[in-house]
């Protein structure tokens, strides 16, 4: 079983929730991260997702690490989708179990601000009047080093 | 030689998803200004360098058969 | 189309899930409870989950129009199963949608903490040696006035 | 009359899902005392009361054919 994975397919929401299944665990959460029409008022079209897989895949396994390490009984499973998503396609299932409730949101949530700073998958907005690579940081952050901070890769 | 991978923006300016290059014993900083100077490479400074699939520094040394992905901020999620 | 339901079948994630897609929604949260085998050290062998059906509709309804109106463009919906349920059976989804991801989370996790606090839903926990109803309040907080604080029922 | 519902410890306690009880015209103070009096209730120091499906006061007044619910501490989730 897979608990990291990079899919051209859709997602089968279910499929990503049953890997973290425990009998240790009363909740489960999950984020599904859905194409939105409108951004800052302006109706997107579609969205080509790219990845760069076999680091993708890494890098959300070291999510899910730094996640079982600091949330005790955590488990952890994440799919991104990649390709064309049309409006209200999903993106990214990520599911989360803990034992009590709390954890299973923060956890969560530590992993999508994680997936946005580290996991090389990268967005084409398509508008009617144009297109466009997104980047979360683009020209809000520079790496002078190349790399992300430390306090980025190992919190 | 090298592989070296480019991504979003980056392989629209290049026109490739990646070329064959002979880095070994360059820095990925001096690799990064070599292709700056060939090709318009819009925003490096933003850009992160990953060195078989592991974020690396602009100092970094390059052996022969590494695989160099240059990595634009990332938008998933 | 019932956001709100009291189920006697094991419930439908995705169907619940469905319920909130919305165009302008990039983010859904779904809550998971689950029954968990060990709480405090103690091994449950199954629950019996018994609800006041038609008040719990009701309540599950005001939870709702509670994060409509708190976090602007949320959509909810909530199925609460009842009868017995195994360990890692699924007792509850709440499933959340809205533009920003940061306010599904918060949304939702508001949800069940109400869900805990004036929905007339009870759990029968069974041990080896023994059973009991479960409060979660139970002899920890008295309502000398017959109902709870205006503060839980209005906020 | 009025339907008096019973559920979770409550409703082992009385032995039954509800009773049909005149109490028009009492309070719901008045009506748990009542009750208290003839079945072993404990802890109604916790216990929440409804009217028709809503959360109602121990000094609301009960008009003939509502629907009286004693609520113990929720569990649900």
């Amino acid at each position: 079983m897979k608990l990291y994975e990079i899919s051209k397919e859709p997602i089968d929401i279910q499929a990503v929730i049953d890997k973290v299944v425990q009998r240790d665990a009363g909740a489960i959460t999950t984020f599904i991260g859905t194409v939105r029409e409108l951004t800052k008022g302006k109706k997107t079209l579609f969205l080509i997702y790219d990845a760069y897989e076999a680091m993708a895949v890494k890098k959300l396994e070291q999510i899910g690490d730094e996640i079982e390490e600091r949330w005790s009984g955590a488990s952890v499973a994440i799919t991104h989708r990649v390709g064309r998503l049309d409006i209200t396609d999903i993106a990214v299932v990520i599911a989360v179990s803990t034992p009590h409730r709390a954890d299973a949101y923060d956890a969560n949530r530590y992993a999508i601000e994680r997936i946005k700073e580290i996991v090389p998958i990268w967005k084409k907005e398509h508008w009617e009047d144009g297109e466009e690579w997104m980047g979360n940081q683009l020209e809000t952050v520079a790496y002078p080093t190349g790399k992300p901070e430390a306090g980025d890769l190992d919190e | 030689m090298n592989k070296v991978l480019f991504f979003a923006h980056l392989r629209d300016a290049v026109g490739a998803e990646s070329l064959s290059v002979a880095a070994a014993g360059k820095t990925v900083a001096e690799l990064k200004a070599e292709l700056s100077a060939q090709y318009d490479l819009p925003r490096m400074e933003t850009v992160m360098t990953a060195i078989n699939e592991e974020f690396a520094s602009n100092d970094e040394v390059i052996s022969d058969g590494d695989e160099i992905a240059f990595i634009p901020p990332v938008s998933g999620g």
